[in-house]
């Protein structure tokens, strides 16, 4: 199988060959079609010159990459009929909003398949979504909804944060037998990192600790991890950081061994704050760690309502490095966490 | 213009036994429903058996077949086995979809049946996705979308039809227009009419839903000229339901207009069998009696089957 | 305005006329469109004979109820539209499955459309939904979904459980000028209680208490809140029983009370274990009565799979009062909880 | 078979000043645009502006207009303010939308705009919802749902007409046929022609949407039917997008074939005002002179206009 022949290399290398998040994403999706030719890619200006925000241009196999036209929904149903025929489809949309007209096809039929079937099939069906910020864009056009999808059984739900994770999760998530979500932070499209250039795969399921530290344990993934990482080092602060890589299968067991030994957590989640991956994490690890728990956990998330135009008010429904910091700090000294770093909705 | 109405023996008698075999085991469900023993919604498609076995005479296994929750007759005429179908509907654990699917959710991944869904309208994009890979792998199989009338309201159908014709894939689409959706006419759902709406995408043909050589020749010439290269085609086949919408009633809608002797698709093809003298009346009983036969067989399958249990719930 | 001459009334009557939960919502619909011309009601077979299970059979203004097309997409859409043109329509779905093929509408536009616009327009509309298991439907008829909605910020989300709150709650849904999903278990249909026949609300965003106790708070809503007010009755547990009545917005004050003074919290949630509605209730409560758990808040869900079809399995899949009276018997007692009580993929 | 040009002056001026009014913003936008004073995308509509208003000389307030992304145009025209616009692109409190909605979302109720959206497609079902509430209200408003070509991909689209037709509802849907989606041309989006798969479902008309008089004598036309109790019309409208998809920067896609003397709306109205002598020269300059006059005041206006507050993120 074109697949068993990765390497398989848990923590990013340091002193390689340094490339952009996009430019990694694109060389995973071109070495997994050179790989495997079961794989192709298609969705809405796949194949225009702009190449989705770059992550497709110039692949080298053309004739296996498809534009569509403004059909999300039936080319959902395709992705998943061609899947069910032999085939590796990478569906791919410009921003996660538009996916939200296939949800038909994302939650009765992808999501469902395998269940309804016992697993007699396979479902080797990958779908990437661009989330996230735009440039005052509104409230349809930024959406991230990694939890909102990870409620529903039958997908996982993969969010890298560096550009080492991108190309391997994504090499991983084509291998997979299973509906894969893939949804990667706009905002994250041109950090740099090391990325090797072979072929290899990460785990899904597997969180990457990004720092360690004795005081508090910070989950967060995507932009959000890039954020706490900033924040945690600008600061000095005596943080574990945990970017679970995956939101669906989720990595709990390292999150709860952290939470052990530090007792407190903050979950930072770019995402709407009502139920949601914030919810789950806190959820769960109070489930199991609640001996080791200090202090109640914690989310920072979006406001409970959709995200502005203006930029004025775009920059303050995120969060910043440093008002992350300013909360981190206040947690670790058992102070109260301010009102707005928390998210206006929580 | 009557057509001389011939057929070779072979395909006459296929064409049949997959008719029959569909009728009798729906009969046989009615009469079995309302005990309870079938804890599943049916959609029965006595009437129409014409277009599934129509068109399936034409597919191979490599043909992959995509449903709705109309399922029974195509899934039959495709060839998935009789006792698998009843074992699924008996909710147990050797059904086709080992009691996870029921009755909407059917699935045969050898005989090109990889499986059907009960959201109406989505599983036409799922056919074109087959034609999709079939046309990427250069692999020369056929999808097929298979739905009734009222798939036609749903924006999927647009979507698919339109990207199937747009990138000419390896497609046929089934209509099986039965005139309804649930209790709805079709005047009710639909403001155009569905075969000159297809014709503006693709090639569109029409054929007698109630007369299995009609739909048979008119199936056979969609896919000569798909699998040829020519592009999708849409074959449109009115047709007639004599039952409630789902369950074991037949159904009582004013004005539905059916008479069982004249629109009878089995009727209609042994009166061609026994008038070209291909077929006796002794032979065309031994073709009912041997489906009961199956038919009998596949319940006592289904009966003797386990059950799955609630451990196999857990989260694979 | 027609909707202001209603009674307010919070607790269910007694000795009344007992009519079912289907008659109640018919009722509650047929008044809401006496009291007001301008609501509508629209739908797939909303006009039929059958009218949706019973519940829109015999309405008395049958020119304002209208059949569609199996176009739910557009026609989310089109009550929208009515919506910001004057009117006040309710749209209903036989089941909450295939709304998901509206998801670009009630996501995109109808949850989005007021914040987009600083809420300067009303959007008085209420979509209807019948939600959970049938009979042997399978995957793609039996979710129920409430906690995904409620992640989405713009909806409110009403989970009615008794007659007399499927009425309330139907009238205050109808007289709110924001989006208001109300979702009815399909098990719940024939339940009987006291209803008053005048017009009456019961407001959106309080919670019920069907059942007073020292020893363990229980949350649970809809179909779940009868299953465990039964299990509770049946073995004379000493429990708090809360039915939040609207999942959003939630009446945290009540729920965190009573953890308070229970010092336990379990959350019986018919729905999807990850995230959604348990996941927020746990980690809420936590945050805010931390130092009053004495355990850790349990969630007893489904597994985390679709439906199954056969009924060995779709009796498993769901709770029984049994099952519950057994979970709550051994959090009351510390004991801990069997695997098979919490669902198969807690 | 030239048709004979006239107009009368007061509705050949006011067509004039509001194309003049969107062309001159537009281009002041495309100048500014690149100062980053306005954080939000722009889908200019330069070039099309005859669509809109030859449209929107027949609405009223009272008429409903649902838009897409490229909004610009036909909200001006419809009757939006010009100084909520530019405030609104500017992301001050002032713009129509409070400056929560950007550039894809405009709103102003007293003119009969009740928002617009930026999922492609959706909208056009807000403007039949529109319809629906005229016709059960026994109002006399229409619903108008504005869209461009690629929107017809979606199935919305398609759900939208059938079931404006089914009830015969008063609406009106315009097609801005620009032939592109992005860069992707129609061809390459649509196997179907636009306005014959329309006709499938209601009264579909075209009119060059480079020629403001023969849009607004279609749309007068597909009005008075809408209004006379007559059901749904299309109107759809072939015109060209001389900028690119987004942003200040004409579109160099090869085979565009713009010739902007030849194809600009405003000049072939001018040159009929001039010819049929309705107006002089100078007085088409004074129309020039007096839009960017407002124009400069609107950009003096959103300008000194304050920012929202993060505390305006308060959930209400
Ligand atoms: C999206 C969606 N809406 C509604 C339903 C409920 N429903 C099931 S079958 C059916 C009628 C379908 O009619 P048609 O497509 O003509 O097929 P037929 O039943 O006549 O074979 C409806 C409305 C559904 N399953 N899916
Ligand atoms: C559902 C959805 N898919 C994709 C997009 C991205 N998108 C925005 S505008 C556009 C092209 C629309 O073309 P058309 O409808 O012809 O309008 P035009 O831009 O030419 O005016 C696309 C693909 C979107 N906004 N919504
Ligand atoms: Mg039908
Ligand atoms: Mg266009």
């Amino acid at each position: 199988m074109p697949w068993s022949r990765f390497d398989s290399n848990y923590t990013a290398p340091t002193g390689g060959r340094r490339i952009t998040y996009c430019e990694a994403l694109r060389e995973g999706i071109d070495q997994a079609m050179g790989n495997d030719q079961r794989v192709f890619a298609i969705g809405l200006d796949a194949d225009d010159k702009f190449g989705v925000f770059g992550s497709m241009s110039n692949l080298s196999f053309p004739e296996r990459v498809l534009g569509t036209p403004i059909s999300e929904n039936a080319m959902t149903g395709v992705a998943l009929g061609a899947a069910l025929s032999g085939l590796r489809p990478i569906h791919v949309h410009l921003r996660v909003d538009f996916m939200l007209t296939a949800m038909d096809q994302i939650v009765n039929y992808v999501a469902k398949w395998q269940d309804m079937f016992d697993h007699q099939v396979k479902v080797p069906l990958v779908i990437r979504a661009i989330v996230g910020r735009g440039w005052g864009c509104g409230a349809q056009h930024s959406q991230t909804l990694h939890g909102w999808f990870a409620h529903i059984p039958g997908l996982k739900v993969v969010t890298p944060a560096t550009p080492y994770d991108a190309k391997g999760l994504l090499l991983s998530a084509v291998a997979d037998d299973s509906p894969v979500l893939f949804l990667e932070h706009r905002w994250l499209y041109k950090n740099t990192g090391d990325v090797p250039e072979a072929i290899y795969t990460l785990p899904l399921g597997k969180a990457n600790v990004l720092h360690r530290g004795e005081r508090l344990t910070v989950v967060a993934s995507s932009l959000a991890a890039i954020h706490a990482l900033t924040a945690i080092e600008a600061h000095g602060l005596d943080v574990d950081l945990i970017d679970p890589r995956t939101i669906k299968p989720l990595d709990l067991d390292t999150i709860v061994a952290s939470v052990q030994r530090t007792g407190k957590l903050c979950v930072v989640d770019y995402d709407f704050p009502f139920g949601g991956f914030g919810a789950e994490v806190c959820a769960a690890v109070t489930e199991r760690a609640f001996a080791s728990l200090q202090t109640p956990p914690t989310r920072i998330q979006f406001p409970d309502r959709g995200m502005p135009s203006s930029g004025v008010l775009e920059r303050a429904y995120y969060q910043t490095p440093d008002r992350l910091a300013a909360a981190f700090g206040a947690l670790i000294e058992g102070a109260p966490v301010a009102r707005d770093l928390i998210g206006a909705g929580a | 213009m009557e057509r001389p109405r011939t057929i070779r023996r072979d395909d006459g008698l296929w064409l049949l036994q997959r008719m029959r075999l569909i009728r009798q085991a729906s009969e046989r469900i009615a009469r079995l429903y309302p005990t309870d023993v079938m804890e599943t919604p049916v959609h029965l498609c006595i009437g129409q058996e014409a277009v599934a076995v129509g068109v399936c005479r034409h597919l191979t296994d490599a043909d992959k077949l995509f449903l709705g929750h109309r399922t029974h007759g195509p899934a039959l005429a495709k060839g998935l086995p009789l006792p698998k179908l009843m074992a699924e509907l008996y909710g147990r654990s050797t059904g086709c979809s080992h009691a996870f699917g029921g009755s909407m959710h059917l699935i045969d991944l050898e005989h090109g049946l990889p499986g059907s869904s009960a959201i109406v309208g989505g599983s036409i994009a799922l056919g074109v996705g087959a034609g999709l890979a079939s046309k990427l792998a250069g692999a020369d199989f056929v999808g097929v979308s298979w739905f009734g009338d009222a798939a036609t309201n749903a924006g999927v159908f647009h979507e698919s039809l339109n990207f199937a014709a747009l990138q000419r894939l390896p497609v046929l689409f089934v209509c099986e227009d039965n005139g309804y959706s649930n209790v709805m006419p079709k005047s009710a759902h639909a403001a155009f009419d569905i075969p000159s709406l297809a014709d503006e995408y693709m090639t569109t043909m029409t054929a007698d839903g109630t007369d299995v050589l009609a739909v048979h020749e008119q199936a056979g010439e969609a896919l000569a000229q798909i699998r040829s290269g020519g592009g999708p085609v849409f074959l449109h086949c009115p047709t007639k339901r004599w039952m409630k919408h789902q369950g074991h009633e037949r159904c009582d809608i004013v004005g539905n207009g059916i008479d069982e002797q004249r629109d009878c698709p089995i009727r209609k093809l042994e009166r061609v069998l026994l008038d070209t003298h291909l077929c006796g009346a002794g032979e065309l009983e031994q073709v009912r009696l041997s489906v009961e036969q199956q038919i009998d067989a596949a319940i006592a399958f289904a009966e003797s089957s386990p059950f799955p249990t609630p451990a196999q719930l857990e989260v694979v």
